[in-house]
């Protein structure tokens, strides 16, 4: 007799059919679902320092502006890191001997530099220029999150290209008055396209979406 | 009706003589269900399988120290890469042309050879699919980046660019050729599923065959949607080739730029498929003694083929050289004459001894009918047609606009090493076709079998009778 | 650095703080007080830059792989590794992260100076710019001066002292060197010699002064390969006493070189484009042309510029001279008549032009034919109005041979018991015939400052690591005179010191910072009241006030140059030696990019041949041939006075006929990695008796080839047929451009806008576009170099550029028309057209090539697949492709050279002219934050900037009032290959000639235009 | 009902026939008997048979013709959003909507999924894959792949009676033998 096979393998047969045929697609799916995870761009994972410094207590305690340490914001690329020197201004005197601030007051000593993890750490062929941004009404908390609530600094935002045209895109959906720019806890109005509709007029925000905005 | 078609010269068989439904199983069967495999196969197999590895050195030396190894340059951009992508693809063309066109036109003398026409056209691709890959800078991002999907760049394919076009038209080429074949194969893994007496072949045949039990609704089903098959796969393969053309003919390199292109192109394709349908199945019939179902008529019909196609391509070369002149544009005009008479006139010559002059022996019967002559003449055509892609690519960039950027081209080790490891890669793919699966469709073959009645009244069945 | 110094910087700056000006002085000083970044150089530097040589395969095999790797990590969908910020611990001030500052200093050519702006990027020099308000820069720089940024990074550069091979201390030479001394000064340092070449910094003098008055009995010599001792001697034999001739190109209607290639080397060169093309260029359709006239023994970019060329050999010039001077009447004798035809009509045109003509002569040429230019610029009125003489601008003016001669004498002589070699290379590039090396030998105890490791410092017990000039403090003239306070932009990184520290070692200073030295000299000259104040204006402005020699007025002696020194016509071969127009005398061997800069003419790269004419090449049986490896030609024997070389021989349309020239500076032993056994040595062929060409040369073929990397596919027929066809380049004389200024447009049909299927696209807002002044260039090559340095393109070496795979993104291509004998010869720099209808993009599979809303032609490096599709369907193969890892992605050094603002592209990428986006985007950004519309040349492209030439212009095609819009619509306006619809941005104004009617057509350039039949000659 | 009691576990009755001829003429006496769940099992496809147990068309064409629409409208469509509405850039001047260029792919999609739909459609409609079937049971069959001409009544049938339906059967001309396939 010819018969090979059980009568189970009917039901078995068209199943794995089915699962093969679904599992091609899932398997895009997962690879898509990766790329946009924590996992790979590091969103919202806080950062061990040399220093365990806390912008909540700088910025949402003391209320210190954050152009006080990145000095450059406003006119240069980078917001720029502050030299040892900005810290000693006031530790000098505040937490002169705890033992945690132990390494800023080493490296004041001894002249070699703290090295801080970076956090934000875009890809070598992307040019951000922070001066352009915060000159036309975006906040820093719009990329960089409620930092006057972050006890150790982790990254906002996924940072990936099509984070960035959600905004070049649609301006008007993140621009704030330039007086606000500098607020950590500003929250948007419920009129937020109107005014950033405005806003984009006032300031003539025309972010662009060509290549060489951001890449050359 | 297959009295109507022209091919079909009264006298000359297209299966020998005396054959019944068991003797054409049994014949095309044991040559997969032998026990002991045969020496000459093996020995085959090893040569194709030491070229084979050939080609794994060339991608890793490639990968790892970059392109330049081959012999691309400024402004030669393209060398052997494109050469044997567009090759390659042009061959697998036949395979597809037997199957579907041929059956759509009922030329019965077809069912002998398209199954391993069909395999070739599968394996060829396979190699041509190599080349878009690894002839990029960035092979590793170029293998996902050419597709569309939703990506976090928010980017997508340029639907201009003809090297998108290829990627759409080789994929659904080689999915339909794919599927096409597989089909093909369902019921003849049947037999080959109840034939065999090993437990394990049984089940892997017959997983194969999906539980096909030759009921007639299925049969029924089965042939509109072999028939469907086939009537998409016609304008496809027609597609397929016409695309590889416009990577050319929508540039606007001296050379590229002509519109003579897509019908060419699709013509020189089914040109050097019959020539290496022919180089497959001369060596084939030979050793596994097929002669009966691969007759005379068969070699002697794709012969004609041959020369068919080839008269459209020789037309081609004339017009490309007409219009260059009657274009009176400087840029043609020079191209042209630097092509008959530039660094490079030997190939442009070669090819034509090749491509034009060799094919019209086939006018005289003789040489027609004498196959070794016909064997030759399958080889020089694919020398022809690798020349021909040589002159188009080389030829048309090495000297283009500005004579300050001119440059020569020439292949390095490293490319032939890939040539010959695709080459490998081909002739290990069919080795290992012709052994574990019947290189002749012996369901259509029955079909054929005077009393067959597959056609109804008025088939052969009755003509026999 | 020394605490006081640091002290008085600061004191400085805060004088400074009041100041604004757009450059500021900043002290090197103090950012490298800071330990932090001190630790960090040295981290950086030294160790690892010696770990780089190690040149095991594995290493090599790992790099590949890294980059792979890394290559994989440009994918959007991979993790990054994770950074360091490392912050100042004290910020310097003026240092705003992400910004660069610019310092104004200056380069030394052949020991002039040449003013420059320096842009820093936290305290990394990166780019050298051209320093407006320095007389002999005017804005601009030559390739060299670009190239200097490349000799600082050189991971090659000697980075200790040795003594006779053992690493040595400072303080360790310092003591060595005590005993000596003591000996010295017991003689009186009658065994002592100093050896420099040639000295314009008065710091550097006074130093050499005050030694040889410690040591009166010591002396000081002087020499390099390429000086002024004949134009010197010119001058003594014309107005009895030793002047410096400057000319005013600018006010000189006809001008006729005597083998004076004044655009392509010399201390004024920039200077002289400038003016020369300044009188190029047509504004509108009416113009006041220049008319160039040129006689010279081996061909040169300034004989290229020439309305008029005579080929003859360098022998036979004297000759033409003293015709010329005979027809305007000067009592001459030994004219050569064989050339009247010639000479007649310029003589008749050199006299219309009284005043307003100029005659120059080349310093390959000897004293009396100088003297006759003097004499002959007399006769025609031009002394004092286009050339004025001021004083001698070296230091000590001597005739640099004689010294040298003196020196080997002594040495040989085993006078010299003490010989410091201040710079310089004499071991390999003295004349043959001295001797120097065995002679060298004697000396008991050799002391080499030097850059590099080179051939002199392995033959000197002691070998002292030089500080390069962009990290060292000194001072320097210009050709003028005019002296500008050299400024170090970094710390030196492999720890050197300058002349000025060694010396004062000498004068017993133990280690005194040059700075001091340097700021010494000056507070003397400057006196005290308001030294800062002066001293500060010095260094900002990086130009003393008023420090120019005054003019001085001459007067003729009539003197021996009358009865010519040698007989002219000497039979048989000559050959004649030059300075390399890439490499120089050999001095920057070792830079990559010079290296790599096609010569101006040749498109050789990375090597010497021998240059000889079609004819000669023909009688010798020579052949080249274009491969896909290079291009080959016959390796021929050069044998000259009892020495014999095997070069390539290479054939170069225009050269005399019986004349083979030979380059000087290559065939170096020790230059470095890149430098070494590289092409032929020609010192070994030349002679003190002629060192610029001499009789008696033999040549033989020796059947052997050679392949040779040329960027440009040899000469044929068939290219200048095309090239003619084709309409690429074109030019036209006066006249014609006179009666129809619409040559250029009428020479090919441009489509109109609407000619396409598709509806053509609008730019609102800004839509850039450039234009290129065919009159204008000279095809000087410093815009390459220049857009090597901005844009982080790398070096890829001989076997890479003979397989046509170079990486400049601008390149100068070279035509010729008019046969093989005398051609015009034709440069056009060809960069991306950034067309509207972009061929490449529409192929390009990923969209890594598209436009941007500016009308650029964007490529996205990290997009792109490396198809090469799009160079394919580039019509004007502007597009350069990384065909493998070029970068180097491991020296430091290196690293530190990069331009922040440009990507470094990695392994298997397209790239191409960008219009130097990062730029562009910077002004804007600038605008927008200051709430203002972007200005008209407030960008500047990288080629722009340092064309001496001013013929790039650069700008905003939609603002009628731009200067580029305005030379766009010039009626010489064309687009190269704009017949093909690709509507390119970039355009050119076709070239305008202004030859003389009188002259005799086959006298000219073109003359040949007939003899194109001789077609046979290169092209086989 | 007896029928019922009769017929558990059993599939159908199989009659085996000598050649193409024979299994032609006697399905069509089968069909005028009026017996309509009866199935023919040939080693190839014979238009004869299925004639004569008169089976309707396919409708497998429609179901082609529905993909490939599909297939150029996916196909299409996601080139126009792409290219006009996902990321409208500037390429060589050429417009957004390059309609002429967006052809080729479309076309290419309309193909890949009319193939898709004939072969899943086929294997669907034959309720493929199905590697267990009674008809196996029936020691001969192994020949219907080879050279035998298979004739099967299923038990479901209305006019099926394991007595009088094997009477029937064997009584055709060129039959060899009948079997019963067990279920």
């Amino acid at each position: 007799m010819s018969q090979v096979f059980h009568r189970s393998m009917n039901t078995l047969a068209r199943a794995s059919l089915a699962i093969g045929l679904l599992g091609a697609g899932g398997g895009v799916g997962l690879v898509m679902a990766v790329s946009r995870s924590p996992y790979a761009t590091r969103q919202g994972v806080a950062r061990e320092q040399p220093v365990p410094f806390s912008h909540q207590h700088h910025v949402g305690g003391m209320g210190i502006d954050c152009r006080y340490c990145h000095t450059a914001v406003e006119t240069s690329a980078v917001a720029g890191i502050p030299p040892t020197k900005t810290c000693m201004n006031c530790h000098s005197q505040i937490w002169a001997d705890s033992p945690a601030l132990e390494p800023v007051r080493a490296s004041f000593r001894t002249g070699n530099s703290l090295q801080w993890v970076r956090v934000y750490d875009l890809p070598e062929f992307v040019y951000f220029d922070h001066s352009a941004h915060v000159n036309k009404g975006v906040g820093c908390s719009t990329c960089h999150g409620r930092v006057d609530l972050m006890p150790l600094l982790s990254q906002e935002t996924s940072l990936l290209m099509e984070w960035c045209l959600e905004c070049h895109r649609a301006p008007e959906r993140f621009l704030r008055p330039k007086g606000e720019v500098y607020n950590a806890a500003y929250q948007p109005p419920a009129n937020q396209l109107e005014l950033g509709k405005q806003l984009v007029k006032l300031y003539d925000a025309k972010p662009r979406t060509s290549c060489s905005t951001c890449h050359r | 009706m297959s009295s109507a078609n022209p091919m079909d010269l009264p006298g000359a068989p297209i299966l020998g003589p005396g054959h019944t439904l068991g003797t054409v199983t049994d014949k095309i069967g044991d040559v997969v269900l032998t026990r002991k495999t045969p020496r000459g196969w093996l020995g085959g197999f090893a040569i194709a399988f030491g070229l084979l590895q050939l080609m794994l050195l060339a991608v890793v030396n490639l990968l790892f120290v970059g392109i330049g190894v081959w012999g691309v340059t400024i402004p030669i951009g393209w060398g052997f890469d494109i050469i044997n992508f567009v090759w390659w693809i042009g061959i697998g063309h036949a395979g597809t042309l037997i199957s579907a066109i041929l059956l759509l036109m009922r030329q019965e003398w077809r069912m002998s050879i398209n199954r391993f026409a069909e395999a070739m056209t599968l394996f060829a691709v396979a190699c041509a699919a190599f080349y878009p890959i690894f002839h990029t800078g960035r092979p590793w991002v170029a293998a996902y980046w050419l597709l569309p999907y939703p990506n976090t760049m928010g980017l997508w394919p340029n639907f201009r660019s003809p090297l998108i076009w290829d990627v759409f038209a080789v994929s659904t080429y080689a999915t339909v050729s794919a599927l096409f074949w597989y089909v093909g194969l369902i019921p003849d893994m049947a037999t080959l599923r109840d034939k065999t007496g090993s437990r394990l072949l049984k089940v892997v045949y017959g997983m194969g065959a999906l539980g096909w039990r030759g009921s007639i609704r299925h049969w029924h089903n089965y042939e509109t949607a072999y028939l469907l098959l086939a009537g998409l796969a016609t304008p496809l393969v027609v597609s397929v080739h016409t695309v590889v053309s416009f990577d050319f003919a929508t540039g606007l390199v001296p050379g590229w730029h002509a519109t003579i292109f897509p019908p060419y192109f699709v013509a020189g394709a089914v040109y050097a498929g019959f020539a290496m349908v022919l180089t497959l199945a001369i060596p084939l019939r030979w050793y596994y003694r097929l002669q009966d179902f691969i007759t005379m008529r068969h070699l002697e019909n794709m012969a004609k083929v041959m020369m068919a196609t080839g008269l459209v391509v020789a037309y081609g070369y004339v017009i490309e050289a007409f219009m260059a002149w009657y274009s009176g544009n400087t840029y043609e005009m020079f191209m042209m004459k630097n092509r008959m008479t530039g660094p490079y006139a030997v190939m442009y010559w070669c090819l034509i001894l090749c491509n034009v002059v060799t094919p019209n022996l086939l006018w005289f019967k003789r040489l027609r009918t004498s196959i070794p002559f016909l064997f030759l003449v399958a080889l020089v055509v694919s020398v022809g047609m690798w020349l021909e892609r040589f002159v188009i690519i080389v030829t048309s960039l090495h000297r283009d606009f500005l004579p300050a950027s001119w440059g020569m081209y020439a292949g390095t080790k490293y490319d032939w090493a890939a040539f010959i490891g695709t080459i490998g890669l081909f002739l290990t793919l069919f080795f290992l076709f012709v052994r574990v699966l019947p290189a002749i469709s012996m369901f259509e073959m029955k079909t054929i079998l005077p009393g067959s009645g597959a056609h109804g009244s008025g088939g052969e069945a009755e003509k026999a009778r | 650095m020394s605490q006081e110094s640091f002290v008085d910087l600061s004191m400085v700056r805060r004088r400074l703080a009041g100041s604004g000006g757009r450059r500021y002085w900043k002290s090197l000083e103090e950012l490298a007080a800071t330990p932090g970044f001190q630790n960090f150089l040295e981290r950086e530097f030294p160790e690892q830059a010696s770990e780089w040589s190690d040149p095991s395969g594995r290493r090599e095999f790992l790099r590949i792989m890294g980059a792979s790797l890394a290559l994989a990590g440009l994918t959007a969908c991979t993790r990054q590794p994770e950074e360091k910020i490392v912050p100042y611990v004290k910020s310097p001030e003026q240092v705003v992260p992400g910004r660069p500052l610019f310092f104004a200093t200056s380069v030394l050519d052949q020991g002039f100076a040449k003013g420059v702006l320096v842009e820093s990027h936290l305290g990394r020099p990166t780019k050298i710019e051209g320093n407006p308000e320095h007389p002999a820069s005017l804005g601009a720089t030559d390739a060299f001066g670009q190239a200097t940024i490349l000799g600082l990074y050189d991971p090659d550069r000697s980075k200790t002292i040795t003594n006779r091979g053992e690493i040595r201390t400072w303080g360790a030479f310092l003591t060595a060197l005590q005993p000596a001394l003591a000996a010295q000064k017991a003689l009186g340092g009658a065994g002592f010699r100093i050896l420099t070449e040639t000295v314009t910094s008065p710091t550097l003098a006074a130093q050499l002064d005050a030694l040889l008055a410690q040591y009166p009995a010591a002396k000081w010599h002087q020499y390099q390969p390429v000086s002024a001792d004949n134009a010197r001697a010119g001058a003594e034999l014309a107005f009895g006493e030793a002047l410096a001739a400057q000319y005013r190109l600018a006010e000189a209607d006809v001008i006729l070189s005597l083998e004076a290639d004044f655009l392509g080397s010399g201390p004024a060169n920039v200077r002289l484009i400038r003016e020369f093309s300044g009188r190029r260029r047509i504004e509108g359709e009416h113009a006041r042309l220049n008319r160039l006239y040129v006689v010279e023994g081996s061909p040169s970019i300034t004989g290229a510029a020439a309305d008029h060329r005579l080929p003859l050999r360098s022998s036979e010039i004297e000759g033409v001279a003293r015709a010329v001077a005979a027809g305007l009447g000067l009592p001459v004798e030994g004219a050569d008549r064989a050339h009247a035809a010639w000479v007649g009509p310029l003589v008749k045109d050199l006299r219309k032009h009284g005043g307003r003509s100029l005659v120059l002569a080349g310093e390959s040429q000897p004293a009396e034919v100088h003297a006759l230019a003097h004499a002959m610029n007399g006769e025609l009125g031009n002394l004092g109005k286009t050339v004025v003489f001021t004083a001698p601008v070296e230091a000590r003016p001597l005739n640099q041979l004689a010294s040298l001669r003196d020196l080997v004498a002594d040495m040989a002589g085993g006078e010299v018991a003490l010989l410091l070699v201040l710079g310089g290379n004499p071991v390999y590039n003295a004349p043959a015939d001295l001797a120097l090396a065995a002679a060298l030998d004697q000396v008991p105890l050799r002391i080499h400052l030097g850059l590099y490791q080179d051939e002199t410092a392995e033959r000197c017990h002691w070998h002292l690591a030089e500080a390069h000039g962009l990290e060292s403090w000194s001072d320097a003239r210009a050709f003028d005179g005019s002296v500008s306070i050299v400024q170090p932009l970094i710390a030196p990184l492999y720890g050197g010191k300058s002349a000025h520290e060694v010396l004062a070692a000498f004068l017993g200073f133990g280690d005194r910072a040059g700075y001091q030295v340097v700021r010494e000299h000056w507070k003397g000259l400057f006196g005290a009241d308001d030294f800062e104040g002066r001293w500060q204006r010095a260094v900002h402005d990086g130009v003393v006030a008023g420090s120019a020699l005054p003019e001085k007025p001459v007067t003729l002696a009539s003197g021996d140059w009358v009865r010519p020194a040698r007989q002219a016509r000497n039979p048989g071969l000559e050959i004649a030696f030059r300075a390399d127009p890439t490499i120089g005398d050999g001095r920057f061997a070792n830079n990559g990019w010079l290296q790599e800069l096609p010569k101006p003419l040749t498109k050789l790269t990375w090597e010497n041949a021998a240059l000889l004419s079609p004819r000669l090449a023909a009688r010798l049986g020579i052949a080249v041939s274009s491969t896909a490896s290079g291009a080959t030609t016959d390796l021929v024997e050069l044998r000259y006075a009892g020495n014999a070389l095997k070069v390539p021989a290479w054939i170069v349309p225009g050269h005399p006929e019986d004349s083979v020239t030979l380059h000087l500076g290559y065939g170096r032993r020790k230059a470095g990695r890149v430098g070494s056994g590289l092409g032929v040595n020609a010192y070994a062929l030349r002679r003190s008796d002629g060192l610029w060409f001499g009789a008696g040369l033999e040549i033989r073929k020796t059947g052997e080839r050679a392949i040779l990397a040329c960027t440009q596919d040899h000469w044929t027929i068939e290219h200048e047929t095309q090239t003619t066809k084709r309409h690429l380049v074109r030019s036209a004389d006066l006249a014609e451009f006179e009666r129809n200024p619409h040559f250029a447009r009428e020479m090919s049909e441009e489509p109109p806008a609407d000619l396409s299927m598709y509806p053509a696209h609008t730019y609102r807002g800004h839509a850039w576009g450039m234009t290129i002044d065919l009159s204008a260039c000279v095809g000087c090559n410093a815009c390459v170099v220049a857009c090597q340095s901005e844009n982080n393109i790398p070096v890829v070496g001989k076997d890479q550029v003979a397989r046509g795979r170079e990486m400049q993104w601008i390149r100068i291509d070279r035509y010729y028309q008019g046969g093989l004998d005398n051609p015009e010869t034709h440069h056009q720099p060809v960069l991306c057209m950034h067309c509207e209808n972009a061929p490449c993009e529409v192929v390009c599979p990923v969209a890594a090539t598209v436009h941007s809303d500016e009308g650029l032609n964007d490529m996205v490096y990290n997009r792109c697949v490396g198809t090469r599709y799009c160079s394919n369907n580039c019509p004007y193969k502007v597009r350069r492709f990384n065909f493998f890892l070029y970068q180097d992605w491991d020296t430091p050094s290196l690293k530190l050279m990069r331009n922040p603002d440009v990507t470094v592209r990695s392994r298997g990428v397209m790239e191409k002219c960008t219009y130097c986006v990062q730029r562009i985007n910077q002004a804007r950004i600038d605008a927008k934050n200051q709430d203002r519309p972007l200005r008209d040349g407030e960008i500047e492209t990288a080629c722009q900037s340092v064309c001496p030439a001013r013929a790039i212009v650069f700008g905003d095609v939609n603002d009628p009032k731009s200067r580029v819009t305005g030379q766009k619509s010039s009626p010489r306006n064309y687009g190269l290959l704009a017949d093909l619809n690709t509507r390119p941005r970039t355009s050119y104004l076709a070239s305008v000639r202004n030859p003389n009617p009188d002259m005799p057509r086959e006298a000219g350039p073109g003359a040949a235009r007939a003899s194109l039949e001789l077609g046979s000659g290169p092209d086989v | 009902m007896s029928a019922e009691v009769a017929t558990s576990g059993l599939y159908g009755l199989m009659a085996e026939f000598r050649g193409p001829h024979e299994i032609v003429a006697g399905a069509r006496l089968v069909t005028e008997k009026g017996y309509r769940r009866v199935d023919g099992y040939t080693p190839y496809p014979m238009e004869d048979l299925s004639e004569a147990l008169e089976l309707p068309r396919s409708v497998l064409p429609k179901l082609v013709l529905g993909g490939g629409i599909l297939g150029c409208l996916l196909g299409y469509g996601l080139e126009y959003w792409s290219a006009v509405i996902a990321y409208p850039l500037n390429i060589g001047g050429r417009p957004l909507h390059s309609w002429p260029s967006f052809i080729v792919p479309a076309f290419e999609t309309t193909i890949l999924f009319a193939a898709g739909t004939a072969v899943l459609g086929m294997l669907a409609l034959n309720g493929l894959p199905q590697p267990y079937h009674p008809v196996f049971n029936v020691a001969s069959f192994a020949k219907a792949s080879r050279d035998g001409f298979f004739l099967a009544i299923e038990a479901t049938d209305p006019k099926f009676d394991r007595a009088d339906t094997r009477r029937f059967l064997e009584s055709l001309h060129g039959v060899v033998q009948v079997s019963e396939i067990e279920e």
